[in-house]
């Protein structure tokens, strides 16, 4: 019986020492074959546990994801006591509300504002801030955002949907190190009447990357 | 290395394919390598920048064809076989061979949420003096490493200005080959985007990266 | 535009396949697909820049995916239905629909080989002022156009020296894209390896490009 | 019936009006039925000439190749005068002995002695001085040399089985724009018996692009 795990690559000589784990077959193979393959293999093996597999599932898709950030956007708009502290020291500020861990630990944040506009991404693989954002989306972690959110943040936004004046300045913040970005989107016109949930749930994945904007 | 992971600036991509809401995870296997990669990353056996680099080993022709998560599959599997906790006669088989190696700590699921609550943070207490000050002009240097590199290509022999010293945290040109954290300053830097791109870009924006000690001279 | 064609530097792509010897086309397909795109440059309804980029526009996993004449039967292709000369309903029942497009001049058996042994020179007899003289220093523009351009990414915002005035040629950039000839002078210039490279490189080593005037500026 | 010229190509959503002629299909084909396929079309259209093709192919696989440009080297071997005019006005010194034409209109010859040795690529796409050298190697196509040739020149000629002390300066010439270049090889040693065809028999494809000597 053979495996289905070995590779889903092409047949391909290359040269790196590194390269030596890659096994090629002519043929791509199903990955979902290949994974459950290679689960029953590391379970029998008693280097995995399976139902340590299922928290780590349930945990992101159940426990960590947008609403996370939405919760901080929303506590900076409505305090302004929080709003310093979370320029000050992200990371701990957001620890105030009870999120922290992987691939959050060095928290940054970066204000919208009428004059400025910030938008997140990783050119090198897909770093993003996982404790506030969850998992992100295919877009962000597509070869083509990463590839002209540099070179042109301008038409990205454009083609996303959101048009930003020449008078507007636009930073990028290519995450390629182990600093994560958060952006704190502009609290919309007319909301004075709206309690921190309600801000909170205006709040959209997309603002806190920098694709969009909250709107009321 | 100078590979196809090294996206930035490139133009013949095509459109973001871009949906507004989607699971998150498309399909049940996705979710189930992303878990094995943590899992498998508690054991401690690689690190973080180990594992980034061998994704970025992967030959660009299928790196590109490959979704997201299948990269992941190829680098598990990769990291696996390099560090002797798969055979290949195991992976050809699908069974375990007789002998072979367990690891400890097994992750199990009662310490699932708090490894992911308590992350692995990157910054070290070490005290270095910092090269560069904040406000510094600084340009960063031309290299090409074979091995790995967190310095994008669009990004090098390019002048710039340091914002803020993040302090001091692992080196992953060395991280990543196993040769030790070797902890440095950690800087982010700010490029106008007409020193990046030239007169076509707006002359107002600039792009910002996190750059390693390292990476930075004096202009 | 900035696209895999412009290969100059990655160093994730490994071996080359050599051969000492080899047939000059593997398969038969291959001469009949080259001679194709030849007896097709005789119509003179794209030219040779054009040809190029249309090949530079093949999305960037199935260029490295494709063999150098699968290539060019993808810009073939591409070029015949963008000038009309074939339609869709043609491609997809592989037989003519009534009433298409003929071009002349046909290229017939006996005007091959003075075609080919004629060429297609590039130089035009143009008088323009050089803007630079030789032993002159030089600095590349930073461009990163969404057309086509022959300055390769790995050499643009590099200081080099001219080492020749080549006289006035068709600049390809403008012509790629139908917008004309626009011929201007072309020099040789001499980049140090260094400069190109960083320190890795042989200080003494050099890589020369012939760039069109508009590349260069003042240092 | 369906045609197999379409595209060789993935399904694969792309942005650009010059990619319109791109029709994809979720399947590679056959690039020898495509090709075959699109020939017939053409010829039934009348837009070519099934015998001109014959002629090309012909010509290209038994009257253009690396012959040609070994005859020019050892004219430039043999005859000092020559080598001067080579040097001085290429095309036209190559013209001499009777070869011209399709991408070898603009030439240049570099001279490789004990102190500078030369080695040609094209990064962009393969150009390659034709009407001397024939049709490219796969080698000299491939990605890898278009991409190591300019950034590791040394280590391209070490795999390729050539060692050149660091002292010996090297030359990369990256023939991107309409000039295509010759490298003249250093005459082998112990040669001075040999007659111009004996000598322009030694002289092999690779010493002409630069990635091998020629051997006596």
């Amino acid at each position: 019986m053979t495996s289905p795990i070995s590779s889903a690559e092409t047949g391909h000589d290359h040269d790196h020492d590194h390269d030596a784990g890659h096994s090629r077959q002519k043929l791509p193979s199903d990955p979902a074959l290949r994974v459950q393959s290679l689960e029953s293999l590391l379970v029998e093996k008693g280097l995995v546990d399976a139902a340590a597999l299922d928290a780590v599932v349930e945990a992101y898709e159940h426990r960590i994801g947008p609403r996370n950030g939405a919760r901080v956007i929303a506590r900076a708009w409505v305090d302004p006591a929080y709003r310093q502290r979370l320029f000050a020291d992200a990371t701990a500020a957001i620890a105030e509300l009870g999120f922290s861990g992987s691939q959050g630990e060095h928290m940054v944040a970066v204000e919208n504002t009428s004059r400025v506009h910030n938008l997140v991404v990783c050119t090198l693989c897909s770093c993003y801030p996982l404790p506030l954002l969850g998992l992100p989306p295919v877009w962000y972690k597509s070869p083509a955002y990463r590839a002209r959110a540099v070179i042109d943040p301008r038409g990205v936004l454009r083609e996303l949907g959101l048009e930003i004046p020449d008078e507007v300045e636009i930073r990028v913040w290519d995450s390629t190190a182990e600093i994560r970005y958060l952006v704190v989107p502009e609290r919309p016109a007319r909301t004075d009447h709206l309690s921190e949930d309600d801000l909170a749930a205006l709040v959209t994945r997309d603002s806190m990357i920098g694709v969009a904007k909250v709107a009321s | 290395m100078n590979g196809i992971h090294d996206l930035g600036g490139m133009q013949d991509l095509g459109h973001i394919p871009y949906a507004r809401t989607e699971p998150v995870f498309h399909e049940r296997w996705e979710g189930r390598i992303f878990a094995l990669n943590r899992c498998a990353g508690a054991w401690r056996k690689w690190n973080l920048d180990a594992s980034r680099f061998q994704r970025e080993l992967i030959p660009p022709a299928e790196y590109l064809r490959m979704s997201y998560y299948e990269r992941w599959v190829e680098g598990l599997v990769a990291l696996l076989l390099k560090t002797g906790l798969l055979a290949r006669e195991e992976l050809a088989s699908g069974r375990p061979s007789p002998g072979t190696s367990k690891v400890e700590p097994l992750l199990t699921p009662d310490k699932v949420w708090p490894f992911i609550a308590r992350g692995t943070p990157a910054n070290r207490d070490v005290q270095a003096q910092p090269r560069f000050q904040v406000g510094q002009p600084v340009r960063t240097v031309n290299i090409h490493p074979e091995g790995h590199t967190r310095l994008p290509r669009y990004a090098r022999d390019k002048a710039g200005i340091i914002v803020r010293d993040h302090g001091v945290f692992v080196y992953p040109d060395t991280n990543a080959l196993f040769q030790g954290e070797q902890p440095r300053h950690l800087y982010c830097v700010r490029f106008g985007a007409q020193e990046l791109w030239g007169p076509q870009a707006n002359a107002q924006d600039s792009v910002y990266l996190d750059l390693w000690e390292t990476y930075l001279e004096a202009p």
